[in-house]
């Protein structure tokens, strides 16, 4: 009868995916090491791969060109007020960056680098973070055995962490307000303020005066 | 509203436009029907558009873009104006050869096209998608000058499409299957963990926002949605769901959307887009024009449900007195609250408190500092603060 | 859906785009944030725009396009879809110097700019508008061979205004008040009269539709909101109401929007849109493309209230079953119903019969025929019947 | 305080409209007469100013050229299969015409008409329906005295009109259903069907096949 379909009944759209359709697009990796293809990379080689492909926008140290970001660095900063969050600062896997690298960069031709080449560039940027040394060959093995500094710094969600109260009256003493106004200049206001306008949102201004992000 | 911050008076007061006169557009004919099969905005509403703040990122290719919510009304963001986060920019993606790919744990890996996902019941929801850097700017302290900045990481919108559910028993998730990785199909091939949970609950895999197809700035042809989480777990241009028994751990979950503490320590894996409010009249950007009776005006919402009372307060913080909620009050989706009262020039520092169905009360930023520091970037759900100056001028302040 | 049409299988068999191969919009970067700061859909999309019948009038600017209908999800038209009805072409109106003027039987005439009347306290309301002739091409018989023109001259947005009632309030209706004369700045000038009692119900003066400011095409800058009454006593481009004791029989309400019956005498004040109901999956533009389990599925509204039941036949109305409302089920406004089943070639009169709030029945045409006869032209909301073939293929059909 | 606004309470927005204001915008005219202006016109000078102005639209003689609206004629039409709804045949108020002529017409040039020209139009569309003889001037008086021929075939929406039962089973003779099909070719669906195209929509295969509207 129309309108009756049994429950749990499957609707059997699309088509089963073959073992080599999966192959082609399956390109994540874990800390596990679970993805990781086989081949390997030298640090050498990556050095020399890193300055041909990356350095123009990270710096041949990874320090970072301009507001492109920095890769390497950082130690110890997490507490500071302005944190290098770095892959040898803060990332807590080797394996995320052999992902990243598979999946985004170079930031113009993404998925245009071979896996031996993954490798080599992991293991240059590692190298830059001194986490591996010169001598380093990331493979599957290899890479899934690298300790990370920042592995431990992680832990899971615990919010709601803050407890406010539905407080209507005497909420807080009006004579101990402390109010703090808008640094001025750095957004772009043009389209609303007169005589205010986008040079004050470039990056040149925002050098001189951001505060934070 | 759209059109406050514009001088009306002068230009109108020698227009013959005006009663009793005529006006030009009543003495001609207008463009007929289909001129525009698919319409734009009056000429008039050119300033109602996103916007970016350069300084943010290196470039636009991976970059944000902000909705103006100083200029909409309702609940529903026109998908014109619903803001951008990109990681490789827009990817421009042919429907006919789009693919969603499942496997990992499952019985049966499957691809489907889009044809096929569209044969699959659908399901529209009102949901609202926010990114976690939402605000992010001011955790050490004031810097956005606007609405659109400090909140417009926020848009609103009915999606269609299946519950991601739906498509997991089609593939029959193994037990072993615990955590779900997103990925999508652009240049960045942005990917996410998500707990196996969550997909059970309310993500969903949808092709439509407000009745028509996607938007490319959106995911076109096809996004995850998960109502109420940070943006980024709605993976957009989606193109494989892999079922897994532990997270990935990819770039987009260590070292970007982790919120670090003042004691070096980060917290993963926070998902939830807390209780959150702000007024959207008056603003930086629609302040006071006249004195009298006037609609203090704004949006709240909540990743964990529904809104349950908004209170406002003109005095910093120091009393409160209860908003309305009006219109639709839906399941982590924007809601309004509205006060009506009267302004004669006095200075306000106006806030907005909401308050969600869990009983979770929007906090102080002070709460929120003293809680995790100021380097978190991320979900800064803090209570806003403007200062209306005695021209009728909105300043955005930090009240402590 | 808005792709069903297309043949997918052709061009993608023989693409690089397709797994296990890498798409080239996952080797590129695409555009980045604010490369249109006011967003546009798809390319690929382009089909799903307005259309018109071009001999329904002698000309486009006097004339009707209708919505996609088709194509679209869930229960949002998307602003540049919404169907167009003109007398005058579309009015480019400065929003500076649009005024509305109250006037008649009132203490205190007055005149609201945009500004004075966005001060005003607004509400958001998501309600259908049809035009009564939706349909009418179809009392002698079956001729429109498309859904988009059967049933396209209805939309549903979210509207922002401010309820008349606070509007006629403020000017002071005197007691000898008993309608309103509402007219457009077109250059039609459009006008109807409209009962005080709807005035004081439900009517709204918007001012933005689906978050923005209202199109060109839905009367920008302000028009009228009649929620669930003919589309055209929603009057667009907003510029007067003037209060009287009598109705005005203007032309759009004597010689046009009047129901002539079989006896040569007429309807007047045919105001209410009342229930109707249309299968969107399948029809002629959304064929079905395989066999299998297939979600019937369809939108329902009533102009004097909420949905409550849709039931769906499949032998031209012998037999009936309860389909499932899925989603907001609002008062006026559109309501999706589904029903899941299963399709192996069988041929099907599909028809949907909707029930709403106020226990109305959606007729038959038979039943609306005796009661009218062919000539009426507005107000046809029978039953519809679509003819599912045995290759999928959907013809409208009328079933007696 | 804050959000206590007294119930009543107007909320004074807008200007007061005057006199001179309401008058230029106040253009409608009622069945009674209410808002007919001063001045007149007579049907010969009407005659001359129609051929000038409307006839290219509507005929010479109110017959309609092309698709564009008939405005006389169609008596005794209303219950025919093709009813021909005019002005004469129609419309129940003469009050319209005036109402009409001047909010709308000429179609190109709305409002493009003094009020004394308004009345000669209407003087002479009336005399086009042997509405009223070829001596009628239009003023006023004369005007909102006029007894249109179908003034009293209009009556009050008695929706709803038609009680359906929701019935779910044997609710038709299946044998007895009569199935009529499309009329092909009348409406443009070339986005859709492969082969049909727009010319199947145009007004010549409308003429031809059009069934009805
Ligand atoms: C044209 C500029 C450019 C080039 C060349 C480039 N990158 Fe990047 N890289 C970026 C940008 C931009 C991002 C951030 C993208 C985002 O956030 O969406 C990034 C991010 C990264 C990150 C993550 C940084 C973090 O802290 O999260 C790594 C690792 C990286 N790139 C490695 C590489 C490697 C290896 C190469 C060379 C194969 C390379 N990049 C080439 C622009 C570039
Ligand atoms: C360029 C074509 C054109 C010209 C010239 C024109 N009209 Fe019209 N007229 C129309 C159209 C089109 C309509 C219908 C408009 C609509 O439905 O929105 C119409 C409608 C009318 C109607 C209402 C008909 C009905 O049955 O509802 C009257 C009366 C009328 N015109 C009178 C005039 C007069 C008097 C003039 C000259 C001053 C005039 N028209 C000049 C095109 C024209
Ligand atoms: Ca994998
Ligand atoms: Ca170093
Ligand atoms: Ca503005
Ligand atoms: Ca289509
Ligand atoms: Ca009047
Ligand atoms: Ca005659
Ligand atoms: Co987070
Ligand atoms: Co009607």
């Amino acid at each position: 009868t129309p309108g009756m379909v049994s429950a749990g009944e499957k609707y059997g759209f699309g088509t089963t995916a073959t073992a080599e359709e999966i192959q082609g697009w399956d390109i994540d990796i874990r800390p596990d090491g679970k993805g990781l293809p086989a081949g390997e990379g030298s640090v050498a080689d990556g050095e020399e791969l890193y300055e041909q492909l990356c350095a123009t926008c990270h710096g041949l140290f990874g320090e970072g060109e301009g507001r492109w970001p920095v890769l390497a660095g950082g130690e110890d900063t997490l507490t500071e007020e302005r944190p290098v969050k770095t892959v040898g600062s803060y990332w807590p896997y080797a394996s995320t960056l052999y992902d990243y690298i598979r999946r985004a960069m170079p930031f113009t031709a993404p998925r245009s680098l071979t896996d031996d080449q993954t490798y080599q560039l992991s293991a240059y940027v590692l190298y830059l973070n001194e986490i591996v040394d010169e001598e380093f060959v990331a493979n599957k093995d290899t890479l899934a055995a690298v300790e990370m500094p920042n592995q431990e710094g992680f832990f899971v969600d615990p919010r709601p962490d803050v407890k406010n109260n539905r407080c209507m009256k005497n909420c807080a003493d009006p004579a101990k307000l402390q109010i703090v106004g808008t640094l001025q200049g750095v957004t772009p206001v043009g389209h609303f303020v007169e005589g205010a306008d986008a040079p004050a949102a470039s990056h040149q201004a925002q050098e001189e005066k951001e505060r934070s992000l | 509203g759209a059109m406050t911050a514009t001088t009306f008076a002068g230009t109108a007061a020698a227009s013959k436009n005006l009663p009793p006169m005529e006006p030009s557009w009543g003495r001609q004919l207008g463009a007929g029907v289909v001129d525009k099969p698919y319409g734009q905005p009056s000429a008039y509403e050119k300033e109602v558009v996103r916007r970016t703040v350069p300084w943010l990122t290196a470039e636009s290719i991976a970059s944000i873009s902000m909705t103006p919510i100083q200029d909409l009304k309702g609940i529903i963001t026109p998908n014109g104006l619903v803001f951008e986060r990109y990681h490789a920019g827009v990817a421009q993606i042919k429907p006919e050869e789009h693919r969603l790919m499942i496997h990992g744990l499952v019985e049966r890996p499957i691809i489907f096209t889009m044809e096929d996902l569209m044969r699959f019941p659908s399901v529209s929801e009102i949901k609202f998608i926010e990114c976690p850097a939402n605000g992010g700017m001011e955790w050490k302290g004031a810097q956005m000058e606007a609405l659109q900045f400090t909140h417009g990481m926020l848009s609103c919108c009915e999606w269609t499409g299946v519950p991601l559910r739906v498509l997991l028993e089609e593939a029959g998730v193994k037990p072993e299957g615990k955590w779900i990785l997103a990925e999508g199909a652009d240049g960045s091939h942005m990917s996410r963990s998500i707990p196996l949970e969550k997909a059970l609950d309310d993500t969903l895999v949808v092709y439509a926002q407000n009745g028509e197809m996607l938007r490319p700035e959106q995911g076109y042809p096809l996004r995850l949605l998960n109502p109420g989480w940070e943006g980024n777990t709605s993976i957009k241009w989606l193109r494989r769901l892999e079922v897994g028994d532990k997270p990935w751990y990819h770039r987009e979950e260590t070292s970007k959307y982790t919120d670090l503490m003042a004691d070096g320590r980060a917290r993963k894996f926070t998902f939830v887009q807390e209780t959150n409010s702000v007024i959207t009249n008056p603003c930086p950007e629609n302040p006071i024009v006249k004195s009298g009776l006037i609609e203090i005006e704004g949006m709240a919402w909540s990743g964990r449900g529904k809104i349950k009372q908004v209170d406002i307060s003109f005095d910093g913080g120091v009393s409160w007195v209860p908003a309305n909620l009006k219109g639709l009050v839906l399941d982590k989706a924007l809601t309004r609250f509205s006060l009506v009262t009267k302004w004669d020039g006095q200075p306000w520092l106006l806030q907005s408190r909401a308050i969600d169905e869990t009983g979770y009360v929007q906090p102080t930023l002070g709460q929120l500092r003293e809680a995790r520091g100021t380097n978190s970037i991320y979900h800064k759900n803090s209570i806003h603060s403007w200062k209306v100056e005695a021209n009728g001028g909105v300043k955005n302040v930090q009240i402590s």
